[in-house]
Order: structure tokens, then sequence, then C-alpha cells
């Protein structure tokens, strides 16, 4: 019993992904995550439809000018505790489109990212591991918002 | 009539890219659907107008990541011609049977995505796990799964290894056998041809005019296919487009799952007359001149229009994807139809958004 | 002799109230397993579906407007009642109608979201409403002409199980648990996983410990619905608990190799085929005027 | 419907085909693209590598002899690799561990 | 498949272009693509069709300010790619079957006419 | 006693006459001056019980020439409509009424004696029609005349509270009385009311749905004439009572019971006569609510379930019991496709009338109890829900369940009552689905009926919740609504709503005290069932009423102590859009294809293709219509 009250986010992290500017390239890498080579299900991870039951926010490709407001909706949408994972280099960082005209860049200038994962297209190994990491950092954001005085020492 | 209207995406759980489409329904029924799209607009094309030609071969692979092959296959095939370069016998087999694989790729993932607008989550899972077999032998050979960066000017990167061709004809070898399990399912199932047949009708006229393409087409009768002109190493190689008279989704994944074996033929083929030698030739010079090149994707023909003008950088590149033609067959095919049927009409036209708007 | 029968009566409440979340919780739990596994994959842990509301009791709420969650508190209790009520073997028909209200609730809950996905969500289960009350009131009817009785109680007398006599009405049953578990080929209104036109469906905007009760309601009602299956067998509880248990089994097996069909097909196959067998049935018992009490 | 009970029960009776990732992880294969290494001793600081890459991920400073990747704009395509003069940029089939942020690959040369 | 762009190009008058298009659609050919090059201020719009994989190319020439006729009507497949030259061009049609106004790609926000190459810089 | 009675039936008289005279000021405090009145004497003589009152000689003679005049008024008012609008049918009709008057009127009555009997289930009746009756008086005084300033119509309002007054006399009359003459009598008045209050707008539609309305009933009436004279000639039976003395009817001497059930029939507007309750909602809304769903409607199944004793365990109580459950089910269904409001409910009345007379037709102890139980909670019910129509309609412009989308925003009280009303018509505890049980428990030996009250069951469950969802739905259309406090609206709702409710809650005395005497009486057996501590407890099953209420309050006590935790501390957040939300246009507006912004709305199904209004009543009518003429060729011998 003991074991159920701890790490209780990162037990069954909910995922809405949120495709931008990608080529799916990291797109379909996500989506193999969930099938039975890969199976993210084991984690508990599932791709719920909505932000709303959503824990983690999975972005594959960069911001562009028509899509920050999706990504803004979809971000404001979701309950907290959550955490945002930008797949791939132009989640990153913009990638190749860096300088292209209608690419604003990686999707960190719209929404606090916090878990990166580098490669174009990542392996899905890769993209487990930003989940789990994802997972890791949303217990901890829980944990915050539960005792919110207690600080961190550093 | 009450109508209804909602908005279908472009961040929705059905759809694996952003396309939004504005549904008016009048009891269940479609009345009006209109696609917006704009979601995953990059300005690709001018971004190689900034860069060197022969690095402009990586951009146009990110067009998309499902067949990047075949785009990074068509722009160095443009540039060659304007540059007139004869590659390698080698290297155009190899360009066939990597775009060949790519094809296999391409159609079993659309495959399991058909499956999952229909809610037939199984399915999904099965044909995406064969997917992975063909992944493996990407990744085998030219070290990525997705986006494999095999093409250059002049060639290809990646030759293949005797264990290489081992692996392929092995792997495909097993998948046929698997993959007629699933096209039982896909063309025999009750509840699935329930979904598919008489879903999403295009006559043979509307795909016409439409400018319809690719399986879409040859769904609907029409045999287009571009790889009967025999570019590449295709002229080497002994097939028929394959076509089928249903015109609805059932006929388009028809043509899919035959594709798939005709691929699976065409690799055969194409490794038993694999020719030795260099797979690319160094290139010198700057290209100057235009082209149109054109290929047959697993989609249908891309077009690729280059404008180069003797220096280093392109002055004009224009793509025009197979998608971007199939889009306005929606405008045909959804009016008529159930709420239902909206995912699976859309599927059929295998949307790949990010090719459409670059 | 007072406080001991109200011992026993509140041990009893107690037990109807914690055993079958807690069967209900597995039986998701085996559900996820075994669809993982008849895929191909390994799936989540077993106790994954109590994982999931621990972490939705523990999200933030939010909704849509303030009145959402009423509607999901009300689901909750009368499923527990209904279960309650099957549970103490009280009147069938009443049972279904409370079950009624519950099922009513959830639907306008969603409904009242005011999301475009919801509502149509909503309004698809009102038709499967449609098309699984009048299956689950003919099967009341049969036991009734069966047993003379409406009461569950009743059954405990018989002297052969209500399959015997009701088979057809035990395969309507079997068709109408796919739609109750929000199984393909009727998982129109909302099912377990995303990917399909309407997002969630009917839960499109519930969240967090909303969502969560939600969910510890289904666990009630799993047992509800696979109680309702198990008194085809009363006579020999563990036949039909094996019978409940394998009815569920087929439930998982029909979801992974069928695609979702439209609403049109599923009114048109239960209003034609479905209703055709159970009132046939009916007319069965009614001709040969058969009792078994 | 039979078609499809036929595939889930076989996968049902066998080993389910998922990798347990983080628990067991199968080998790279040879010719797998994961990160670029750099080998600062032979570098000349040509810029090529620089000049090269399709996706500016690398700024050499020739006056100071730093080589800086952006491993997160990095499209690992291996174009340096291949055009390095001096072959000091080799292609790994090791994966980039994820990040909190995005940490600056920044080689200063000493010589 | 490779189509040098010397040949077949017919260049029309932008009055003419609907005729030269409808005799296109008489002749059975089906609409493949459409290019825009920018030279200096002008703009060359290319049509290219496709029978039996024989391309041929209607050609006219406009400036920026121009009102191009929508081919859309003759040739539904095309008022995808009229649209995406209105938003990167800034050039416009009329008659467009489905009219985006400009909002195919673009927002208020995003730079206007992007692929057009201002000498001025 | 006797006095309460008379006045009864005075008292509306004298309102009636009151009103004409009285100007437009006073009609609020006269509507609510005759509701106190005629609730305290309905209620009180509800308290002191039946009785039974035998009018001889001087009194007779009085009464018997009043009936005589009224009739011989009737009949020239007949004649000079019909003239006056061109209506043959009419005109026939009348001849034939006129010819059964003569003849009634020059058969001497040998007896001599006309009486008033009434029994439990009168009074209940009274109670609905004194305190309901005259609630939807006050409400008209709050509504009628926007009504009129809407449709543009001059104020006829000197015309429409004395005839509603005179209605609820003539109810009165109709319930208390025994002598089937005087129900006859009593009967006609309902009709010629009915008729003046359907053609209250004057225009083209009104006449026409009134006309209808006339004729069908007329044929009613004639049904209900001939069938009274062979009554007494072949059983010499002229009284209510003298059927349930005589019990049980053998099939040949059955015709003349069958024609007054047509007569039933007609007034409860079965099937294959439905057509003039459905014309009849282009009246006024309160007419609706009281002549056309709680009262007058009732009148004729109130004469089949007091004819029971005659057809009960019969074959011909079998067919009845058919023939309701069918139209039961048949109008449910026709009500799926329904968009209005009005038409919604007026084949929801018709199916629940269906509903009752099936009850009254499978005519055990437990149905007939169902049935009188369903007429008490259907009259609430459906007059709360009509007046909350009326209402929705003055608040946002239209009678059409899709704008009422969100109503709950703009309206939070009114909507609150109707779904109250609409929840109180499908789910338990409340009355109307306690009968449901009662009637599917009952009908359960019959496979026929209850597969009919199964599946009718299960369509009006859809169709209530859709209306249902769509009140309670967020976000609004755009309607420009002005949610009024007038008092003389909300107090009737209130009213209503408050008795629906506490009906419900009270639900075991109403059965001690009004149903189970009337039905041991009517069946000469008990009723095999009783009401205690909230069981509803039948030898077939037992519905648990309390157990419900109490989860209702679990309900109630939850939502209040999860407050904190569920309710006041949620964040509202906005709709799920597909992430294409605009805040700046409005909550559920999204952009668009061309760069604008849309607004995204859902409406029901209405299964119009399947469930077409046309081929539907056209099968009904075959259906019903067979039923009836097999009936009456004698096929039940
Ligand atoms: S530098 Fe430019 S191209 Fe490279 S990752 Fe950053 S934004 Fe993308
Ligand atoms: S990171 Fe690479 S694979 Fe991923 S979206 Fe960007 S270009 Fe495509
Ligand atoms: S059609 Fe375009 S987007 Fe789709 S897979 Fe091919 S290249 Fe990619
Ligand atoms: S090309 Fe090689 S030698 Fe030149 S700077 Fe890059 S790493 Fe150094
Ligand atoms: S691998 Fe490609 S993208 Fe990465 S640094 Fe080298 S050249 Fe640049
Ligand atoms: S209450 Fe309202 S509708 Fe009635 S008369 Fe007054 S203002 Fe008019
Ligand atoms: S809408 Fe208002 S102003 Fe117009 S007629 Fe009706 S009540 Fe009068
Ligand atoms: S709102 Fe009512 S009263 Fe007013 S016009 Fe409409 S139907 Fe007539």
């Amino acid at each position: 019993m003991a074991g159920i009250s701890k790490n209780i986010m990162s037990k069954s992290p909910w995922v809405v992904h949120v495709n931008c500017n990608s080529c799916n390239g990291c797109d379909i890498e996500f989506l193999a995550c969930l099938t039975p080579i890969y199976d993210a299900e084991r984690l508990g991870i599932i791709n719920v439809g909505t932000p709303k039951q959503a824990d983690i926010l999975v972005v594959t490709g960069s911001a562009n000018y028509k899509n920050i407001d999706v990504l803004k909706n979809i971000y404001n949408q979701m309950p907290e505790p959550k955490v945002v994972v930008a797949v791939g280099a132009c989640a990153c960082t913009g990638g190749v489109f860096h300088s292209c005209y209608n690419v604003i860049g990686g999707i960190d200038e719209i929404l606090p990212v916090d878990v990166y994962v580098p490669g174009c297209c990542p392996k899905p190994e890769s993209i487990i591991d930003g989940l789990i990491e994802a997972s890791r950092i949303l217990e901890e954001k829980r944990i915050k918002i539960k005792n919110p005085d207690k600080g961190v020492a550093i | 009539m009450a109508k209804t209207v909602i908005p279908f995406g472009p961040q929705h759980p059905v759809l694996p890219e952003p396309l939004q489409l504005k549904l008016v329904l009048e009891d269940d029924v479609v009345v009006e659907a209109i696609p917006a799209i704009g979601y995953v607009h990059r300005g690709l094309e001018k971004l190689t107008e900034l860069k060197d030609y022969e690095q402009s071969v990586y951009i146009v692979e990110r067009v998309c990541g499902i067949c990047s092959f075949m785009h990074s296959m068509a722009y160095t095939r443009g540039i060659e011609s304007i540059m007139n370069i004869q590659i390698p016998q080698r290297a155009e087999y190899i360009r066939t049977i990597l775009a060949e694989i790519a094809r296999v790729q391409s159609h079993l993932l659309w495959l399991g995505l058909l499956a999952d607008s229909f809610g037939f989550e199984s399915l999904f899972m099965e044909t995406w796990r064969y997917r992975e077999d063909i992944l493996d032998i990407m990744e085998m050979i030219t070290g990525n799964r997705v986006i494999i960066s095999a093409n250059k000017v002049g060639g290809v990167t990646k030759d293949f290894t005797d264990e290489h061709i081992k692996f392929i004809l092995d792997t495909i070898n097993r998948l046929e056998e698997k993959i007629k399990d699933v096209e039982n399912v896909f063309l025999n199932n009750y509840t699935v041809k329930q979904r598919l047949a008489g879903i999403g009708i295009l006559t043979p006229e509307d795909a016409r005019e439409l400018g319809a393409l690719g399986p879409i087409a040859k769904g609907s009768g029409i045999p287009l296919d571009l790889r009967t002109t025999g570019y590449s190493a295709y002229k080497y190689l002994d097939f028929e487009p394959i076509v089928d008279n249903h015109c609805d989704s059932y006929g388009r994944t028809v043509v899919r799952i035959k594709e798939i074996y005709q691929s699976f033929q065409l690799i055969r083929q194409a490794i038993s007359k694999l020719p030795s030698g260099e797979i690319f030739i160094p290139v010198k010079g700057l290209p100057n001149g235009e082209v149109i090149s054109r290929l047959e994707q697993p989609r249908g023909e891309a077009i690729y229009y280059i404008k180069t003008n003797g220096t280093k950088t392109l002055s004009r590149l224009k793509i025009r994807t197979p998608t971007f033609a199939n889009i306005p067959t929606l405008l045909k095919m959804l009016p008529g139809s159930r709420l239902q049927d909206v995912p699976v009409i859309v599927l059929t036209i295998d949307p790949c958004i990010s090719c459409t708007e670059r | 002799m007072i406080t001991l029968i109200n011992l026993k009566i509140l041990i009893k409440l107690l037990l109807i109230l914690i055993l079958p979340p807690v069967i209900g919780c597995i039986l998701s739990g085996i559900d996820r397993k075994v669809t993982a596994h008849l895929q191909g994959r390994v799936g989540p842990p077993l106790l994954q579906p109590l994982y999931d509301v621990i972490k939705l009791f523990n999200k933030e709420n939010i909704v849509v407007n303030k009145y959402q969650n009423v509607y999901v508190i009300t689901y909750f209790i009368f499923v527990v009642l209904s279960l309650f009520m099957l549970l103490m073997k009280m009147d069938f028909l009443m049972i279904i109608f409370v079950y009624t209200i519950a099922n009513t609730s959830l639907i306008v809950g969603g409904m009242s979201t005011g999301s475009p996905y919801s509502r149509i969500g909503s309004v698809r289960e009102t038709i499967s409403m449609l098309a699984y009350e009048p299956i689950l009131l003919f099967y009341i009817i049969g036991m009734y002409m069966l047993t003379g009785s409406f009461k569950i109680s009743k059954l405990a007398y018989t002297n052969k199980p209500l399959l015997y006599y009701l088979p057809l009405i035990f395969i309507a049953m079997l068709f109408i648990m796919t739609i109750k578990f929000k199984k393909s080929p009727f998982d129109f209104s909302t099912s377990h996983h995303a990917h399909q036109e309407l997002v969630k469906g009917m839960f499109t905007e519930y969240s967090g410990p909303a969502l969560a009760i939600i969910e510890v309601a289904h666990w009630y009602e799993y047992v509800f619905l696979l109680g309702l299956i198990f008194l085809f067998w009363y006579t020999s509880p563990i036949i039909g608990l094996i019978l409940a248990l394998i009815t569920f089994f087929l439930e998982i097996v029909i979801d992974n190799i069928c695609a979702r069909l439209s609403w049109e097909w599923m009114l048109k196959f239960t209003w034609t085929i479905i209703i055709g067998l159970s009132i046939a049935n009916i007319l069965f018992i009614y001709l040969y005027n058969v009792k078994i009490l | 419907m039979a078609n499809m009970l036929n595939i889930v029960l076989k996968n049902f009776l066998k080993k389910p085909k998922t990798r347990l990732y983080p628990l067991k992880e199968r080998d790279s294969f040879e010719r797998t693209r994961h990160k670029i290494h750099f080998e600062t001793a032979d570098c000349i600081h040509c810029g090529i590598c620089q000049r090269k890459c399709p996706a500016d991920a690398i700024k050499v400073n020739r006056a100071e002899k730093i080589w800086e990747l952006n491993a997160y704009r990095c499209i690992i395509c291996g174009e340096c690799v291949n055009v390095c003069p001096k072959k000091c940029i080799t292609m790994l089939n090791k994966r980039r561990d994820v990040a909190e942020n995005k940490k600056y690959i920044s080689i200063k040369k000493v010589d | 498949m490779l189509d040098r762009m010397i040949d077949n190009v017919t260049t029309v008058e932008k009055k003419n272009l609907l005729e030269a298009v409808n005799n296109m659609k008489l002749k059975g050919y089906r609409f493949a693509a459409m290019t825009c090059v920018q030279e200096n201020d002008i703009f060359e719009l290319d049509y290219h069709f496709d029978l039996n994989f024989e391309m041929e190319h209607i050609k006219i020439v406009v400036n920026q300010t121009d009102e191009i006729t929508s081919i859309s009507k003759i040739f539904p497949a095309a008022f995808l790619i009229e649209n995406e030259y209105q938003d990167l061009y800034g050039l416009k049609f009329k008659g467009l079957i489905v009219d985006y106004k400009g909002a195919l790609y673009l927002t208020p926000n995003s730079p206007k006419t992007p692929m057009v190459n201002n000498k001025a810089e | 006693m006797e006095q309460i009675v008379l006045l009864l039936l005075l008292i509306p008289l004298i309102f009636s006459i009151v009103f004409i005279y009285s100007n437009k000021k006073l009609y609020k405090p006269l509507s609510f001056l005759m509701f106190f009145i005629c609730s305290i004497l309905s209620i009180f003589l509800a308290y002191k019980g039946s009785l039974s009152i035998r009018l001889t000689g001087q009194i007779f003679k009085i009464s018997e020439g009043i009936i005589t005049l009224s009739e011989i008024l009737m009949i020239l008012y007949l004649f000079k409509i019909s003239v006056k609008h061109h209506k043959i049918g009419i005109f026939i009709l009348t001849v034939i009424q006129t010819i059964i008057t003569l003849f009634t009127i020059f058969t001497p009555d040998k007896s001599e004696i006309l009486t008033v009997g009434i029994d439990k289930f009168s009074l209940a009746m009274l109670l609905i029609i004194n305190i309901v009756g005259t609630l939807i008086v006050i409400f008209a005084n709050g509504y009628i005349s926007e009504y009129e300033h809407h449709h543009g119509i001059e104020s006829k309002q000197k015309l429409f509270y004395p005839i509603i007054c005179l209605f609820l006399s003539a109810m009165n009359g109709l319930v208390v009385s025994d002598s089937l003459s005087m129900v006859y009598f009593f009967w006609e008045i309902t009709t010629i009311t009915s008729f003046i209050l359907i053609s209250y707008n004057g225009d083209d539609e009104a006449y026409k749905s009134g006309f209808r309305a006339l004729f069908l009933n007329l044929i009613g009436g004639i049904c209900f004439g001939v069938g009274n004279i062979l009554l007494k000639k072949m059983l010499d039976i002229d009284t209510l009572s003298g059927i349930i003395q005589h019990g049980s009817i053998s099939l040949s001497l059955m015709l003349p019971v069958f024609l007054l059930c047509i007569a039933g029939f007609v007034k409860s507007a079965q099937m294959p006569f439905q057509s003039w309750l459905l014309g009849a909602m282009v009246a006024p809304t309160p007419v609706s609510a009281l002549l056309h769903s709680s009262t007058m409607v009732k009148a004729g199944v109130y004469l089949i379930v007091k004819l029971s004793p005659a057809y009960a365990g019969t074959r011909l109580g079998t067919v009845i019991a058919i023939y309701g459950a069918f139209t039961f089910f048949i109008c449910s269904a026709i009500a799926v496709a329904q968009r209005n409001a009005k038409r919604i409910l007026a084949y929801s009345t018709i199916a629940n009338l269906g509903l009752i007379i099936c009850s009254a037709g499978i005519g055990t102890g437990v149905a007939v109890s169902a049935a009188i139980i369903l007429i008490i909670f259907h009259a609430i019910s459906k007059a709360l829900l009509f007046l909350c129509t009326g209402q929705i309609e003055h608040t946002i412009g239209s009678r059409d369940i899709e704008d009422m989308t969100g109503l709950i925003r703009i309206a939070p009280v009114l909507s609150i009552l109707t779904s109250f009303g609409i929840i109180s018509m499908i789910l338990p505890p409340f009355g109307v689905l306690v009968t449901k049980w009662m009637s599917i428990e009952a009908a359960g030996s019959n496979p026929f009926v209850a597969s009919f009250l199964v599946l009718g069951s299960a369509l009006t469950t859809l169709y209530y919740t859709k209306w249902l969802g769509s009140i309670l739905a967020y976000p609004v259309t755009e309607l420009k609504a002005q949610d009024k406090k007038d008092f003389c609206i909300f107090f009737p709702l209130w009213a209503l709503g408050f008795g629906v409710l506490m009906t419900s809650i009270f639900i075991t005395p109403i059965f001690n005290n009004f149903v189970s005497p009337e039905v041991n009486k009517l069946l000469k057996k008990s009723t095999d069932m009783y009401i205690k501590r909230g069981e509803v407890v039948s030898k077939l099953g037992t519905f648990n009423e309390a157990m419900v209420f109490i989860a209702l309050g679990l309900v109630v006590l939850f939502v209040i102590l999860m407050r904190r935790l569920m309710i006041s501390s949620a964040n509202i957040k906005s709709i799920y859009m597909c992430g294409e939300n605009n805040f700046a246009e409005g909550e559920n507006y999204f952009r668009s294809w061309n760069g604008k912004y849309e607004k995204a709305k859902v409406s029901n199904l209405y299964f119009d293709n399947i469930l077409d209004e046309k081929a539907l009543t056209t099968f009904g009518y075959v259906v019903s219509s067979s039923i009836i003429i097999i009936c009456l060729l004698g096929g039940l011998k």
C-alpha cells in the first residue's frame, strides 16, 4: 500500500500529442512508441485525445504563426501538474527549418519546456526516455504543488 | 434542419497531422466540409534559395518524414538532369529498391492509421508491428529509421552489403506471409467492410476532374502510375500498375495492399538484377537551368520544379506533392457522408499535410 | 439482537461498497492486460487502473462549467445504488430503472459541458440507450414469465438456470454488453482509448477528480453488468461466475476483432435482429407456458 | 471476423513482441546514426563542417579554436562527418540522452 | 521522369488564359501543377498539364497587382495552388471556388508575401 | 356535502359570468380568488370522502330541463357555425346528434333519476381539475396578453376566461356525474369549449384545427350517445355504478361498452383519432395544458377506466390493452422525430393516455391502479411541462427544442423547472415512472403488450433525454432572451413543480386514499398491492421509492459536502475545440478555414428518415383502425 502513494504521477502519465510544424518524422515515431514493439502502455502511458485529461504535452515540430495559438490553447487546457516534452530537433530549436520565414523557432519560445529529446527524428527509445523523464518531473511538480512552502534546498 | 457545426482538428486524436475540417452537418450527414491548412507551413521552398544545392537534399528530405526518401530522389534526379550527370547503374537500382521499401513502409503505416480511423485498435497495432520490420531494414542499411538521408547529388550514400540483401529478402518473405493475414482482415472482415465499402465514393470522372493521383486515382479505375514511364531502374523491371474499380474507400485499400505485394515483387526483381560497381560519381560544377522532375510516391505523382542559375543556391524550387493534389477530392467525397465516416474518408486520401504545406 | 442484525446489514453494506470496486478495478486491469496480449504487447501492470485513478485524484480539478461534476456524482451514486439493489436481490425492473437514472445523468452531464464532441457523444449514448434498454427489459420480462416474479431473490428457488430457457436473450445480452462495456464495434459514444472522431466522446471535458469518479463508477458498473450475466446461472454460483468471466473475456476478444460500426448499423441491428430474438424467446415461453419456479 | 480472431489469438498465445526498453535494450545497428562525436585533437578549425551543416548546428571559431555543437539543432545527417578533412567528427550509434535544458557542446582546443 | 522545360511552353495573354486552359481540358489533359517564378517585378505563372505523362505548359506573365482569372472553375484541382500563391506572392485570383482570402497559410501576424524577393534590400 | 358539489359546479360558472363583466385589471385577482376557492372546496371534499346523491322528483325535473335546454342550445350553436363556415361534415354530424338527442328526449326516462356519484377516483379528478386547472388559469394571466401581442390578434380575453371557467365547471360536472346521460351532457360541453378555445387565434389554421377537433369529437360524441342508448336498451344500465354492479359483460353484449370506449379513445386522441390533439396545439399554451393534456383528454381515459369492470379479464380487455400499448409505442416513436416542443408534448400525452388505456385494458388490480395513478401524476407533470414550454416560448421566441440549447444560462429557474418536469416523466422516483413500472409488471404476462411497452418506454426516454440535454447544455445560441419574473407565471410553475415532488413523496397516502379503494370497488377484489413506508409492493415485485429518494438525498448531501472539493474549487477552462478556441469572440468559437471565427454548435438527431412522421402515422392508422373495426364488426366473438 505504501508503494501506491509514492510516485503517483509517474505511474500513469497520460499524453496528449500536438503536431506543430513537424515533418511527420517525429509524429510517427511518437506513434510507434505506442505500438507493440515499444508498448508505452507498459509504463502507464496512454495517448489521450483531449488535453483536459493529459499530464504530458508532447510537441513535435517547431512553432509557426498559425499553430502557436493552438499550442497555447492546448497547454492552457491541461490541468496541473503538467509537463511539456519537445520531441525532435524542430521542437527543441527549429531544426533544419530554423531560418524559414514561417518558423518562429523551438517551442520553448512559447511554452516552458521541461524535457528536450534530441534527434531528427529521435528513435522511439529516446522518446520513451523523454517520457520517463517527464513523468519523474511530473511527480516532482505534484509534490511541489502539494507542499508549496517547503521550497527546494540547493 | 438543425445544423451542426464542428471543427475537426487541428489537434485531434484521429489526425496524426494538423488539418482542420470545418464540418457542417445536418442530422449526422455532412453537407459542407472545408479543409483549413497552414498549421505546418514552414516555407521550405524559400529556404532552398538560401542553402547550397547539395545541402538542400537534407531539406527536401524533411518535406515529410514518411516518404522522405522519395523527395530526395526527385530532387537529386532533377539536379542531376540539369547538370547532365549519369549516375551509376548500381545507384539507380539502390534508389529503386529503397523507394519501394519506403513505399511498403508508407502503405503499412497508412493501413494502420486507417484501422485506427475506424476504431480498430488491434489491427492498427498489428500493421504497425509489421512496419517495424521495414524500419529495421532502413535502420540497418542507412542508419536511420525514418529520414534516411541516403541520396546525394550524383548517387547514393549507402551501399548494400550481401548481409543487407539477405536481411531484406528474409524480411520481405516473412512479411509477405504476415501481410496476407491482415489483408484478409482489411478486405474481408465484415465490420471493416461495413466501414469501407461504399464510403467516400469518387467516380473516375470526378477523379480526373479533381486531379486525383496515386492510389486514389487507381482506386477509381484510373491507371495513373508514373513508374510505368520507366524512370530510374524501373525501366528494367517488370510490373503493371494496379487499379481497382470499386471507386470507394474499399478500392483504395485494395490498391494499397496490392501495391505492397507489388513492391515486394519489384524489390526481389531489382535485387536479382542488382549490378555491382560504384554508388556515386563525384559532382563538379554548379547547376544551371530548369527542370521538372516527377516520380511516383506512395500517394501519387510528385512534381519538382527546379530552377537554377549557375550559383550555389537554387533560384526557385516548387514542390507539388501528391496530397496537395488529392485534397480537392475531399470537397467531393465528404459532403453526403456520415460523421463517423469523415475520419475514414480523410484517411483514404492519406493526407500528408506536412508535404502539402511544406 | 437488534444491534446484531444492524451489524450484519452494516457489514453487508460495507462489503457491497468496498468489494465491487476492488473486483471492478482488477477486472479492468485484466481487460487492459488481455487486450495488450491480444495485440502482441505486454500491457500495463494489473493495477494500472488503480494508479490512473489515484493520479486523477491528484490532478487539478478543471471544468468548463461549475455544475458538470454534479452529474458525475449523481451517476456514481446511482450506479452504486443499482449494484446495491442487485446484490440485495431486489426487484429487477426497478434496478434497471434506477440504472437508467445513472446513465441519463451521465448523458446530460456530457451535454452540459457544451463541447461539441461531448455533445455528439451524448447524443450517440442516448441512441445506444435506445438500443440496449429494451433488451434489458425483455430479459426482465423473460425472467418474470419464468419465475412469476420480478424479484431476483426468487431466482434462488428455481430449479433450472435461466439460461436454459432464455438462450436467445442471453445472446442478445452478449451484444448489449458490448455496448455497455464501450467496446468495438459499439464504442462510438466514448471509449477507453482516444483516437476517434469524437476525441473522448462524452467525457471530453471531464478531467481530474471527476474523471476518477467516473472511472470508479465504471468499476461498479463492470460488476453490475457481469452480475446481470451471472443471473443467467443463478442456481449454481460457480457456473454463474464462470459464465460471467467467459462473457467478459468474450467481450474483450470481440473488441479486438471488430472495427467500430456506425450507430445506424447498431440501431438497425438491435431493433430488428436482437429485439426479434428477444421477442421470439419471450413468445416461446409464453406459448409453452414454461415455469421454472 | 474469424480472420482477425485468428490473429489476436495467435498473439495471445505467443510471447509478446515488446522490447522491454528501459529494462532491456536492443543493440543498435552498426550504421545507426545516433549522435556525432567530435575529437578535438586533429581539428584544424577550418570551418568546413560549419559551412556544410544544413542545420547550422556547428559553429567554429577559428581565432579562439572553439568548436561548438548545438546538439538540439543537429539533424544527425552525417554531412559533417563526410566533409571533415581531418576526420575528427565521427558518427556514434549510441543515443544522446534527453535533457531538461538545451546544453550546448562547446569544445575549446588547448594545445 | 524528367521534363526539361524547354519544349511545349505556350505563352498566352492574360485575357486568353481561360480559353487556353479550356482547350487543354477539351483535349483531355489533367491539371498537374502551377509554378510561379518571380523575375524582378514580374511574375511568370506556368500552368502544367499532363496527358499520358506528356506535359504541356501554359505561361502567363503578370504584375503583382494584376487580377488573374482563376481556372478553378474549369479545373477544381487548381483552387489550392491559386490560394497558395495568393498567400505567398500576394497575387489576386478572382472567381476562386473556395477563396481563403490569404488565410491558407498565413495569419495576420505572419510575414506578408514571404516568397517575394524584394530587390530593395 | 351536496352543497359543496353544487358549489364546485356553480362557482366556475359564476366566475365565468363575473369574467364577462369585469374589467381587464381584475382578471388577475379574480383568478387567484378562483384558485383559492376551488382548491379549498375540492380539498375539503376530498377530505370528506365519497358520496352519492340521487336527484329525483323536482330536482330531477329541473336538472333534466336545464340539460335539455343546454343541449338544444349547443345543437343550435353547432348548426350556426357549421353553416357559417360551410362545414358539411359538421352539419351532418350535428344532424345525427340532433336525432340522438331527440330520441333521448322522446323516450321518457321511466326511472326519473339522475345520480351524482363521487367516488375516490372522482375526488382525485376533482382535485386535479380544481387545483391544476385554476393554477393554469392564473398562468394564463401572465401569458395570454403577451401571446395576443405576439400573434397580433385582438384581445379575446373577454371570451377566453369565461369559456375556461365554463369548461372547468363542465369538467367538474363530468367527473361527479354517475348517470351516463349527465356524463354525456358534460362531455359535449367540453367538446364545444375545446373547439372555441382551439380556434382562439381566429386565423385559418386555428379554425381548421378547431373544426378537425370538433368533427372527431362529434363522432366520439355520437358513439357515446349510441352506446348510451344501446346500453340502456340491452342491459338496462344507465349509470357508471351500474356497470360496476353488473360486472363483467358477456362478449355478445359488448358493443355498447365498446362504443363508449371509442368515445373515450376519441376524447383521449388515441391513434386513428389523434390528429385533432396535434392540431389543438395551435391554441394558446394554457389551453393545451388545461384541456389537451391534464384534464379534458383525461375524461376519455376516465370513462375507460370506469368501464373496466365491464371488460376486465375478457378478450375485449386484452384487445384494449394491445390497442393502448400500440398507441403508446407508435406515438413515442413519432415523438422522437419531433423538434417542436409542443408537438413532443402532444405525442407524449397521446402515448401516456395510451399507456393508461393499456393498463385499464389489462384489468388486473395492479394495472388499474397504475392507470389511475398515471392519470394523477401525468396531469401534474404535463401541466408543468406545457406551461414551461409556453413560458420558454415567450422567453426565447421559439418552441423548437434545438433553440432551447443552453436555456439554463439565460433562464435558470425556468430551465430547472422544465428539467424537473422532464425528469418526472422519465426517471424514478417520480410518479410517472412508478406507474410505468407497475404497468410493465402488470403486462409481464402478455408478451405483445409488454413488448410495446418496453419499446415505447425506451423511445420515451430517448426523446425526453434529448430535450433535457438541450436545456441543460451549456453554451447558448444567441437568443434574445428576457427571463421575466412575473408572479402569475412563476407561482403556477412552482406550485406544479412542488406538486410533482410532493405527490411523488406522498405516493402512499395517495394510493391508499384514492387508488386502492377505487380499484377494490371497480374490480371487486383487492389491488394485489400496497404501498408502505415508501415501498410499492405487489405480488410480482417491489418498487422501493424510499431508497431512490434516499439516494437522491445522498446526491444532494454529496454535492454539499464536496462543494469545496469538486465544485467551487474547480477552475473553469475553455471548451476543447481542437486547440482553435477564440476567447475574444466567445467560448465556443473556433478559427475556421478562412481565418474567420465561427461558432461550433451541435444539434440532436431526429431520425427523420427512419422515423418519418407521415409513414408512421399511416402505419398507426392502419393498425389501430383495423383493431377498432374488427372489434366493431364483432370480431371478438
Ligand atoms: S539553428 Fe535554426 S535550423 Fe538549427 S535548430 Fe535552430 S532554429 Fe532550427
Ligand atoms: S525533428 Fe526532424 S523528423 Fe522531427 S519533425 Fe523536425 S525535421 Fe521532422
Ligand atoms: S505525400 Fe508528402 S507528406 Fe506524405 S508521405 Fe509523401 S512526402 Fe510525406
Ligand atoms: S571540418 Fe573537421 S577539421 Fe574542419 S573545423 Fe570541422 S571538425 Fe574541424
Ligand atoms: S550531423 Fe548534420 S546536422 Fe548534425 S552537425 Fe553534422 S552536418 Fe550538422
Ligand atoms: S405579464 Fe408580461 S406578457 Fe403578460 S401582459 Fe404583462 S408584460 Fe405582457
Ligand atoms: S417580440 Fe416583443 S415586441 Fe415583438 S411582438 Fe413579441 S412581444 Fe411584441
Ligand atoms: S413566441 Fe409563442 S406567442 Fe409568440 S409568436 Fe411565437 S408562438 Fe406565438
